[in-house]
């Protein structure tokens, strides 16, 4: 294969060099064991203090208050189910939205199996949800708030510091899946009333395998694996050093060049997204034009199934993802695009397409000329296409 | 993910296009789930299928399926057309992935959905054949989770 | 420092050159994301695919009964807490031994505190289980049993096949801790009746961050980790590449190396063994002499406590493990000493050292040499060595 | 893990040994719990404390602590002595990890101990000392699991 453009990093992102770099001693020469007693091993205690620091003061949090696991999934998982359990005496109530990620609704729909009450709120056509909605929903028993910073699919920014506002006049404890918006846009836990934030290294150059939850101190959730006395007693396991090591690098890459890196795909996303709408006809831009990543570009175009454009792409060197159901083996399309309301021919038709800084304009206009060519030959084979031309005559 | 063959399918589709007074047209599936073939067959006089063509809207095996299905079928007459089974289509293609099986139901049912069109419109009863689900995908369970 | 000696391959092992080379390229390289459908990342689900066979194969087990976790901790958490709540139907006792490593024990804590009752089953004085004494825990209400390999401590293996056969006639599960045997003893999975098995990549030159649960096909238990559809929808989370692929690595160079590389180790240890035993007076050797893991050597020595031991044995340049509570900074020395039958004063005092490979002869009579020394100038500081000699006279 | 203080004393401890008949002999702590202290006490006819030594079983922390505390009393007399806290062994030891402050509490106490012992044995009685706990950890909670 010639040149790779690879315009998927909401799937998962180049773990960077220096981030390599820096996990690399912690294999075969400092391999020791944190919680060994001996001097070889213990200074890797040390190590991990100074990751959580890092990552601490990326948030506005204490050192004290980040957690390490296994990434983003087990994050959410430890966040839902510890929660409704700690605070089933106050209440069974979580409210969540349509729109979060499987490693949410999954979680919710296992709790509610075990006799837990769940509302998933509505969005807009944007995925904006709405506060008043929220509030709407509040019960005496709610016990949990639970809504993603930002989206995966159509990289939707929520009004996270307005629910923030609203869980915390309510007293009700607030998690966020940050997976995707810890490292693309600023987060402050206490502006934000944030009680617990899940994050996952592989999504901003970090290493996969390795994530955290920020815990508010004083929130009384328990360990989700159980065992011995790791991350202050609340998380079993000896700890992934290399992976602790490079995820603290990559946040720390990650913050410091956030304003320059954002602002550049910010201005690249936005070109791309304007040739598309205006150089393809019968396509629409999911997701809100402004509350948005800066590095997100989701488009859904009519007549189009969404897998056979991936390939096409592929074929060309580019890689990107649908929202196609083809895609992931089910029947249904995303549940991200029919919660804003397209139809399910329409959702099938979708392609996201996530940058990163190292993306050209030249990569973009080469991507756009493509998909222009895919999406006109996808058409000329489509039974939809040609029902929707004759009745246009 | 998929064979040399369905990739070859995919990339240079055979037989893509209408048939203007087709002796016979069938469209299977539906948009929701993402697929929809529609078939086009020309019959002649001694029921040998002269022509045969095509539009897909569905995923890359979707494609395959349809373009293998409809070089399957040309030059056959009816009743083997009819033994064009979705088995058939997948070994011609070196098989499929399991989430993709469907798609090559998808084929061998909207052939039957274009001769059962052709028998209506000629009024004969072809053996064997019946008519075409409304959907492909009714009945068909979601694929089920392990546990 | 000078030389390094490491003898605590129980605690972590380094991960070996190797593997980290069949790391790398998953990082910066082919860092795709498994579930993707372009052609630079799907790769990455074949080479999945591949280590689960390698892994499989060494258990004699099939590719699709591996499934990934973060480590041993969140396998034994999954085993135990997923059997108990697939089950409950069934009963709610559960059985196992006090000399499990506390990813068993305080899972089971845990499950008490949710209504579950377990039986911890004591051991005989070298850390064996009874057999007549599992028969006799048994319970029309048992569904799991789960009983560790080998010790993590002492190095006792148990007689894993013997209690799979009890299981298997009673029909109850049986899981089993093998994070300290898998790649020191041959295992298979049908011949020792085993439905779950527990295992951690850095404990057999792996990496850390990475293991994996074999769960026989047919037992129904759901996910620990709800989610994406990953490792056939029982455990979500982007799949850890590297992680998997150095797991692979080291689990094909610990099986194809194991017959050589124990039985060097089985003689250096018993050698180890020999001297200790012989040139340094009032020690016990702790664990079976015989159902011994090729590497362990776990002694303890009267009137000295484990830390000041460990200290000492560093300023040689010495890494090894003791059951002292100061180690843990706890109060109580480790629950396998007591439960093997020492007395507290004397389970302080026990000393822990873990052999590899690339330990020499050289290597054990330097630490010999230096222990002998280490323990008299202990004991010479020590108030309970004083009385013992007033008493002897 | 430990400051080099620490670790000078523990490498190098000062006033290891027994004093024949003592002054005073304090012994706390117990094997159960892994950390003994023995403490000796030769204190002159003005209530100095001319020798001072010890005897552990303990870590590294309770070697150290032992070493610093009986340097701290050595030639104070009776009631500086008693001043000598744990916080001022922890101090002059550039502090000790949280896990092992109570080593520092067993090295006051142990001077507690053979200063009551003294007292005993000269039928006097020392202001603001009180009879030595049988057990240093009595009372003492296990450091709690945070939640
Ligand atoms: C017997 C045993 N089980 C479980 C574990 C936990 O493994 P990990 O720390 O990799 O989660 C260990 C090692 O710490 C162990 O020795
Ligand atoms: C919003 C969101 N939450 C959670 C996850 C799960 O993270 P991971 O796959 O690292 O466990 C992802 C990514 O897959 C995500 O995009």
């Amino acid at each position: 294969m010639g040149k790779l453009i690879y315009l998927d990093n909401a799937a998962t992102t180049k773990t960077a060099p220096e981030v390599v770099e820096a996990m690399l001693p912690y294999f075969t020469e400092k391999f020791g064991n944190p919680s060994s007693v001996y001097s070889f091993a213990s200074g890797n205690k040390d190590v991990i203090a100074a990751q959580r620091e890092i990552i601490g003061n990326a948030l506005g949090a204490k050192a004290n208050e980040i957690y390490f696991t296994a990434g983003g999934s087990e994050s959410d998982n430890w966040a839902l189910k510890a929660t409704a359990e700690a605070y089933q005496g106050k209440g069974n109530h979580i409210i969540t939205s349509k729109i979060e990620h499987h490693a949410i609704l999954h979680t919710c729909q296992y709790l509610e199996s075990r006799g837990f009450e769940v509302t998933y709120l509505d969005v807009d056509e944007n995925g904006l949800i709405k506060l008043d909605d929220l509030k709407a929903a509040i019960r005496p028993t709610t016990i949990l708030i639970s809504i993603m910073f930002a989206n995966n699919e159509i990289g939707t920014i929520e009004p996270i510091k307005e629910i923030g506002e609203i869980a915390h006049e309510h007293k009700i404890l607030f998690h966020t899946d940050a997976v995707q918006a810890f490292g693309q846009v600023p987060i402050n836990v206490d502006e934000c009333h944030i009680d617990m934030l899940s994050s996952s290294g592989h999504k901003l150059n970090g290493p996969k395998g390795i994530g955290f939850l920020y815990i508010r101190s004083g929130v009384k959730i328990r360990s989700f694996v159980h065992g011995g006395a790791q991350e202050r007693k609340r998380r079993a396991g000896t700890e992934n050093v290399p992976g602790i090591v490079g995820f603290g690098k990559a946040v720390e890459r990650a913050v410091s060049s956030m304003e320059k890196r954002t602002s550049y795909e910010r201005e690249l996303r936005d070109y791309m997204i304007e040739r598309i709408s205006k150089e393809i006809p019968y396509c629409r831009l999911n997701g809100d034009p402004v509350k948005r990543l800066p590095n997100n570009v989701n488009f859904s175009f009519r007549f189009v199934e969404g897998e056979s454009m991936l390939i096409n792409l592929d074929l060309k060197g580019i890689c990107a993802s649908s929202g196609s159901a083809c895609t992931s083996g089910s029947l249904d399309p995303s549940h991200v695009l029919l919660a804003i309301g397209l139809p399910h021919e329409i959702a099938h038709g979708s392609l996201r397409m996530t940058l990163n800084e190292e993306i050209t304009k030249e990569d973009i206009d080469y991507v756009v000329d493509n998909l222009k060519d895919i999406v006109e030959l996808i058409r000329s084979m489509s039974p939809l296409y040609e029902d929707f031309l004759k009745k246009q005559k | 993910m998929y064979t040399e063959k369905v990739m070859d399918h995919f990339q240079h589709p055979r037989n893509v296009g209408e048939i203007e007074n087709a002796s016979g047209v069938g469209t299977v599936g539906n948009a929701k789930c993402g697929d929809i073939m529609r078939i086009y067959l020309d019959i002649d006089e001694n029921e040998i299928i002269r022509d045969c063509k095509f539009k897909t809207f569905g995923c890359g095996a979707a494609i395959a399926t349809s373009s293998m299905a409809t070089e399957l079928v040309k030059g056959k007459n009816i009743r083997e057309a009819l033994e064009v089974t979705n088995k058939a289509v997948m070994e011609a293609l070196d098989g499929l992935p399991p989430v993709k099986v469907h798609c090559s139901l998808l084929a061998e049912e909207a052939i039957h959905a274009a001769l059962w069109d052709y028998a209506e419109k000629h009024g004969i009863k072809i053996e064997g054949l019946d008519r075409p689900k409304s959907d492909i995908h009714e009945g068909e369970e979601e694929e089920e989770e392990e546990y």
